[in-house]
């Protein structure tokens, strides 16, 4: 089928977790110098054949060939020795550490044979993420980074060591256009020496930009694979779901009514300055910004998550104090958090619980929990999300990253509020789920709710905005209407130029 | 920049030791003296080096609460040998106090790497243990000064350019530990499998077994400071050091060292160790009825927490370009 | 006819003066015969712990309990309880409130241990060639019972030895470390002092190793209440002169027969007696008391060292 | 119990071998089986174990501990944990005892018992709130906080001038031989039974165990939360105080000594696991009652109580490391399949 032989192959890989085969004898082939694209729904096993891949699990059957020799993995160190480097899904950095020894931990320089080298390692680093264009000071503490910067530190870290083998998962999820255009960059280089690269993404403009090859998952099974330039997006997403999605972004139109939310002058210290919008009912409210702009930390302030805020929020014309998410709740806001794991589930609760936990005092009598109503309820959202799981009762530790997602929403919309803000809200999900989310927004607003939609996903934000609100360093650089916004303008805007 | 902040934070903590000890001094005039800072230092020598090893353990998001009963069964041992075998040399005893040491403290390491015990379960079950094994080798009998060897006793005391070996035994440890900690992989280890074990395990570090080693060199250290204590004080009894686990914990948070795992430094804890040491040396000399000294001490460590919850609550990032009274810490371009 | 049960409880197991007292109990049964004797005691010296073992100890339905308490009060509702099931309840060595129990056997009196204390204070002043000289008391922990009675004592004898000043009192705890860093301070705090009294075993321990370590041998003399088994070596040395104990083997000895003549009947009103030593008279509130402490110094120090 | 499955906490990487026992192997039914093998053998080894006088006598060893151990128990389950309460029985007990002395009448000296041990929680609980600082860190701190003050009000002092009727609470029965203590042991396990395992309380509690910015995210006002547990903490020491102070008749500051560990080892032993998120009010309650029939039948035996401790602590050790080993046992089997 291709030119010149894979340098690695996975042949019949499975992977068997307690009630679920996340996979099923698959393959896998990755080129020196290619991009391999790997695709596939939400839980189709991506994410844990890249921990296949290196050995941070062991697969039950099949095995892993790389340069034609039958390999196996006892440890994460012993593919790393191989050259096999991985950026994995969710960032796994230490933020007590230091940039540099984040870049190099398992791979310290040495001194003397014994002792670490921390000039080299410093100085290196700073080649690295100058290399990549990062500006981030290689003595600072990681935990001090936004999270778009500790992903460069993600891929500085890939870069130190000098791989044969690439793996990004979904390394453009939290990363904005400006950045994602440098680590295409990058990746073209990495493919000019020669380096073969497997890169998983739920983004189709990305796949038919850098990859030349494709592989699709379904349901931990192989589906098919070949070349980038054989296939269009809509065979690839008929390999991946089985079926034909009719529009990604199925915006229609709402009945927009009055003011929902206003809110005057929004500031806090050191994150944000001079916040005024206002979001009417039935509306979508776009919110564009780079990585790091400030709009989680805006968003968190209405929703009462942050302290030291000052301003004023009206709802519904009414002025309103909202110092802590319960009282936000209350007035009818909800926000969907864009760290998943932390802020948004608890992942060793089950389902059904975690749906319950915002409205436990709704769902009770005398203080007691009613285990009936509660059970409906995540039944009912469930269901409507399309959470893909065997029971309510499972915890959700053990969904899928986009599955994790529809739970939160799920949360949300069985509060039933005016106000719904999603920060991030498809990041990481694949195309299928994407949709439904996005036919789902345009349902609740019918609904007469409104949504606030932070994305950092330009097609996101033109799809599906009413209005969009552009923020650029703190502050609210621009407003564009639905009808006129461009991606020229609002990427200007976003980066700090003047809109034309 | 949190780096920094860390260690400010303890030149803080360095800082109010000496600014205590000099304000005792305004008390009680002998206070301030070489031979009173040697002494203190010496008096707190044990304290610092089972803190040191504490502070491994805890940076693993582990804690260690039978390093004192470790103590008091090794310096049992110890001293039973000696007192069975006057004529062994010291040097073989010290061997043996840290073999024993090192055993009981990998026996809570096993558990922890192996059986992925919680670290606070098993060494509340071991310190039990441990401590009532003292009882059953000896029988809750004591050993006496006149039952130890002159050698066994005096190695401790014996003095070397104005410091006892004690002193420098510390001295000797906490370097060491600087330097296992700040320039080898292995040490740096501590602080990746503590501050992030999952990321730790992808970047092939394997965290239980870090975490075996951290208790391994907590058990070593207490085991030698099973022969230090019980050859200081010049007895060994059932109940030696008990209740001393508490200290040294307490030395290690207010040195610093995070409980949550991943931070501590070995300054952060030789300061910490000597706040406690001062403390404990001052109250008797400046005349604090004794019905105090429990309370004032409990303060103190509550104080000494909250001053350092405060000084380490600054925001490192900061999104406002304009506003730059304060210091982006990636501004450095 | 079975035997008769008397448990002897002790403040802690692991403490050499009650295992000599129950060397003296084994003595006792051996000469009744008809006797058992269970040696008990908690791990730590809290009342809650005697208190679980005396509970157990009813259940067994023992016949008697000799206790040497760690609380003069807390105990006594439990060995009430005891007594209304029908186990002849005694104190001995450090005693608990009359209601919970029949009789207390003192050691000595505490007078005569209060001033035998100071006594021996005043001995080491004499040793050391002085006309008069200033002592300091390091205690137990400041919440125990005889401790503070005997402190109290020595102050009331001190009339009548007007060259002895009592300078400072400090609280060791009954740690070593603690023992030891108070017994240092003390020097720091008084550098004319002359003798540290400790009337508690691990305070006279540490004090004479902070005395030896700081070379102050022979210019603050340790003494106070010990155990020849323990302070031989220091007796030895020189950082002690003399100090004094009573025996206790008798005193667990006394308690055994004590507590069988109460099981056995034959105590009659305010005299029961107790084999090789004679009888205990009791006063008005049942406390009876035995000998005065006995003194040992250099000369006479190894002879007991190898039995108590 | 309910449908309520809750898994281990997941603050171990998901890739290590965590010890989940077997849905129907649960840690109650464990534990019942352990105390059913303690009791036969008890029985065996003294003739006096099966006696209601003695069972009754047996559970003043461990009821007010285990008053303790049931707050402690949610508190553990939201990641925190107080190991000042022992502290908190001295306190407690000194103030009742200074207001007896004052000749306050019976249900003053309660009142003033349990609140005092309610201030002391509201304290730690502050503490911990307020500054963020971890509750090990703060409660090391106010342990030799609150004895201390115990220390400087009572010094040498005992008190025992305690209004008639007040024996009763710690040393009375109310219906042949079940004590008071006993009764209100009973009364309080259904109490938090209910709040953990029923209410919304006990709902926000495994939440926040979990994660707690979830939760906090999720409305739950999670600060307000931890420290009401504080408080109810402080509030069954109080209780606790009063039992023990009734049952003693006297206060000395050096009263409960130590008894923090043996409460924290009821809770861990009750199945509650010390990183928060996951226990059971059953499975504490078992541990109580197992504990405290392991060191009756001891006691009844005369075995020192040191080598008790050492049997408990092995048996801790044992009871931690068993689900662990039968999973690794069962995986590897698997893999032989
Ligand atoms: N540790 C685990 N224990 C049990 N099941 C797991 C575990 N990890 C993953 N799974 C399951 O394995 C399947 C594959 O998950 P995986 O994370 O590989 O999906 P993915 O393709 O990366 O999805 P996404 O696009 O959402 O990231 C899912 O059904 C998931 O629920
Ligand atoms: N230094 C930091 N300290 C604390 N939290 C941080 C820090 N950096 C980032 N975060 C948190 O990480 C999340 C995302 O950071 P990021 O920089 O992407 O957010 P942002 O500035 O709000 O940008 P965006 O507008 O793209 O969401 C936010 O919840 C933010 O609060
Ligand atoms: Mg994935
Ligand atoms: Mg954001």
């Amino acid at each position: 089928m291709s030119e010149g032989s894979p340098i690695f192959r996975l042949e019949g890989v499975s992977k068997l977790f307690p009630g679920v085969k996340a996979l099923d004898q698959v393959n896998l082939n990755l080129y020196p110098g290619k991009v391999t694209a790997l695709i596939g729904e939400n839980g189709a096993g991506k994410s844990t054949l890249v921990k296949t891949m290196t050995g941070i699990y062991q697969p039950d059957e099949g095995q892993i060939v790389f340069d034609d020799k039958p390999i196996q993995f006892s440890s994460p160190q012993d593919s790393h020795q191989l050259g096999i480097t991985a950026i994995h899904q969710e960032t796994v950095l230490f933020d007590n550490l230091s940039v540099a020894e984040n870049v190099f931990l398992g791979n310290y320089p040495r001194k003397h044979g014994l002792f670490v080298d921390w000039q080299v390692m410093f100085e290196n680093t700073q080649q690295i993420l100058t290399s990549i264009n990062a500006e981030i000071d290689p003595k600072a503490n990681l935990g001090g980074l936004s999270i778009g910067q500790k992903h460069m530190v993600a891929i500085a870290r890939a870069l130190s060591i000098d791989a044969k083998v690439v793996v990004l998962d979904e390394p453009t999820a939290a990363l904005s256009h400006h950045e994602i255009q440098e680590l295409y960059d990058l990746v073209e280089q990495l493919k000019a020496d020669g380096k073969a690269i497997l890169f998983i993404t739920h983004k189709f403009d990305e796949i038919f930009r850098i990859a030349d090859y494709y592989t699709v998952f379904r349901d931990g099974r192989y589906i098919g694979e070949g070349r980038i330039c054989d296939t269009n997006e809509k065979s690839l997403v008929e390999m991946m779901v089985a079926r034909s999605i009719e529009d990604t972004y199925p915006k229609q139109d709402a009945d927009i009514g009055d003011v929902v939310l206003d809110v005057t002058s929004l500031s806090h210290p050191t994150e944000f300055d001079d916040i005024n919008l206002t979001l009417r009912k039935g509306e979508i409210l776009g919110v564009y910004g780079l990585v790091g702009s400030g709009r989680t930390e805006a968003m968190q302030a209405l929703f009462g998550a942050s302290h030291n805020v000052s301003g004023q929020i009206r709802i519904d014309g009414q002025t309103v104090t909202i110092n802590s998410p319960a009282e936000a709740i209350n007035h009818g806001i909800v926000y969907v958090p864009e760290e998943r794991q932390k802020q948004g589930i608890v992942l060793e609760l089950p389902i059904y619980q975690n749906i319950s936990l915002p409205q436990l005092s709704a769902l009770s009598k005398n203080a007691s929990v009613d285990l009936d109503d509660e059970m409906n309820l995540a039944r009912q959202f469930g269901e409507r999300l399309r959470v893909k799981t065997s029971s309510w009762n499972e915890p959700v530790g053990n969904l899928s990253g986009g599955n994790q997602q529809k739970v939160v929403i799920a949360k949300w919309l069985a509060t039933n509020p005016k106000v719904i803000i999603l920060d991030e809200p498809t990041k990481g999900i694949d195309i299928g789920s994407k949709a439904a989310v996005h036919a789902f927004m345009s349902e609740l607003v019918q609904l007469g709710l409104s949504v606030i939609m932070v994305s950092s996903e330009l097609p996101e934000i033109l799809g599906m905005s009413d209005r969009i609100l552009v923020m650029s360093e703190g502050r609210l650089v621009g407003e564009l209407d639905r009808s006129e916004a461009s991606p020229e303008q609002v990427v200007t805007l976003a980066t700090g130029g003047v809109a034309a | 920049m949190k780096q920094f902040l860390a260690n400010s934070r303890e030149s803080f903590l360095a800082l109010v030791v000496v600014v205590m000890f000099f304000a005792i001094g305004l008390i009680a005039q002998d206070f301030v003296s070489i031979s009173n800072v040697v002494s203190i230092f010496n008096d707190t020598s044990i304290l610092m080096i089972l803190a040191i090893g504490q502070m491994l353990v805890i940076v693993t998001r582990c804690i260690d609460l039978s390093v004192a009963a470790n103590v008091a069964f090794t310096g049992m041992l110890v001293a039973m040998t000696n007192n069975v075998y006057p004529e062994l040399p010291v040097i073989v005893l010290i061997a043996l106090a840290l073999g024993v040491g090192a055993l009981l403290g990998a026996i809570n390491g096993v558990f922890v790497w192996l059986l992925k015990v919680p670290s606070i379960v098993i060494t509340l079950g071991t310190m039990s243990v441990y401590r009532g094994m003292t009882f059953l080798i000896s029988d809750g009998n004591w050993i006496n000064s006149h039952q130890m060897s002159a050698a066994f006793i005096d190695f401790p005391r014996a003095v070397l350019l104005g410091i006892p070996v004690l002193g420098w035994l510390a001295i000797l440890f906490i370097l060491a530990a600087f330097v296992l900690l700040r320039f080898t992989e292995w040490g740096r280890n501590f602080y990746s499998a503590g501050g992030n074990p999952t990321a730790a395990f992808y970047s092939g570090v394997n965290v239980g077994k870090v975490q075996f080693y951290a208790f391994l060199v907590s058990g070593t250290l207490s085991g030698l400071c099973g022969y230090l204590w019980v050859s200081r004080f010049a007895v060994a009894y059932v109940d030696v050091a008990n209740g001393f686990e508490l200290q040294v914990v307490a030395a290690c948070v207010i040195g610093g060292v995070s409980i949550m795992g991943g931070i501590g430094s070995v300054f952060g804890v030789v300061m910490g160790a000597l706040f406690i040491g001062v403390v404990n040396n001052a109250l008797p000399v400046i005349g604090v009825s004794p019905f105090w000294q429990m309370a004032i001490s409990g303060a103190v460590i509550i104080a000494a927490v909250i001053a350092n919850s405060r000084s380490g609550k600054s925001k490192g990032r900061i999104i406002l370009r304009d506003r730059p009274q304060v210091q982006t810490p990636m501004a450095a371009k | 006819a079975d035997d008769v049960r008397i448990a002897l409880l002790v403040k802690a197991l692991g403490i050499g003066f009650f295992e000599a007292a129950y060397k003296g109990a084994q003595e006792a049964s051996e000469e009744l015969g008809d006797v058992e004797v269970i040696y008990t005691g908690p791990t730590t010296t809290t009342a809650e712990g005697q208190i679980e073992i005396i509970n157990s100890l009813i259940a067994q339905r023992v016949d008697a309990i000799a206790v040497s308490a760690n609380d003069t009060d807390a105990l006594v509702p439990s060995l009430e309880k005891a007594q209304r099931r029908g186990i002849k309840v005694i104190s001995w060595d450090s005693g608990v409130g009359e209601e919970g129990r029949i009789a207390h056997i003192n050691p000595s009196s505490n007078s005569l241990i209060g001033r035998m204390n100071v006594k021996l204070a005043a001995d080491a002043v004499a040793e050391k060639g002085q006309q008069s000289g200033k002592f300091a008391i390091l205690s137990a922990t400041p919440t125990s019972t005889n401790q503070n009675i005997w402190i109290d004592e020595m102050k009331k004898s001190l009339g009548e030895f007007p060259n002895l000043e009592l300078v400072d009192t400090v609280y060791g705890d009954d740690l070593a470390d603690k023992s030891f860093r108070e017994a240092q301070a003390l020097i720091k705090n008084h550098p004319d002092l002359d003798v540290i009294v400790a009337p508690t075993t691990v305070g006279i321990l540490a004090a004479a190793q902070a005395i030896t370590d700081l070379g102050l041998i022979g210019k603050v003399y340790v003494t106070g209440l010990g155990l020849p088994s323990e302070l031989a070596g220091h007796v030895h040395s020189g950082a002690v002169h003399n100090f004094a104990i009573w025996n206790p083997i008798d005193l667990g000895y006394a308690a055994t027969t004590v507590a069988y003549n109460l099981v056995k009947g034959e105590a009659t009103g305010k005299e029961i007696p107790m084999g090789r030593m004679g009888s205990l008279s009791l006063d008005n509130a049942g406390n009876g008391a035995m000998a005065d402490p006995f003194v040992y110094d250099a000369s006479n120090v190894d002879d007991f060292s190898s039995i108590f | 119990m309910t449908t309520n499955t809750i898994t281990k906490k997941n603050s171990v990487p998901d890739f290590l071998p965590v010890g989940k026992l077997n849905k129907f192997v649960r840690w109650e039914s464990f534990l019942v089986i352990i105390l059913f093998g303690v009791c036969v053998l008890n029985s065996f080894l003294s003739p006096y174990f099966l006696d209601p006088w003695n069972l009754s006598d047996a559970t003043f060893n461990f009821t007010e501990k285990a008053l303790i151990a049931l707050p402690m128990a949610l508190l553990i389950i939201a990641r925190e944990i107080d190991i000042s309460v022992a502290a908190i029985i001295a306190l407690s007990s000194t103030i009742m005892g200074l207001v007896a002395e004052l000749g306050a009448p019976f249900y003053a000296v309660v009142v003033t018992g349990i609140a005092v041990g309610g201030l002391c929680g509201l304290c730690n609980g502050l503490l911990v709130t307020k500054f963020a600082i971890p509750s090990i860190v703060v409660t090391i701190g106010s342990m030799s906080l609150f004895r201390g003050i115990s220390y400087i009000i009572l010094g040498d002092e005992v008190l025992k001038n305690y209004p008639d009727g007040f024996d009763f609470l710690g040393q009375g029965y109310v219906y042949w031989v079940v004590s008071f203590e006993f009764v209100a042991f009973i009364v309080f396990a259904l109490v938090f039974y209910w709040l953990l395992h029923k209410s919304i309380f006990g709902r926000r509690t495994f939440a926040i165990g979990n994660n707690p910015d979830a939760a906090y995210y999720s409305g739950i006002n999670v600060n307000r939360h931890k420290l009401i547990l504080f408080v109810l903490v402080g509030l069954m020491s109080g209780v606790a105080a009063v039992l023990l102070t009734s049952r003693l008749g006297s206060t000395r500051p050096s009263i409960a000594m130590g008894w923090e560990l043996s409460i924290i080892t009821m809770v861990v032993l009750g199945g509650v696991s010390i990183l928060g998120g996951s226990g059971t009010i059953g499975g504490v309650v078992l541990a109580v009652i197992l504990m405290g029939m392991v060191t009756f039948g001891m006691g009844l035996v005369n075995i020192p109580g040191i080598v008790m401790t050492i049997i408990v602590g092995l048996m801790l050790m044992f009871v931690v490391s068993l689900p662990v080993l039968i999973s690794m046992y069962k995986a590897k089997r698997q893999r032989q399949v």
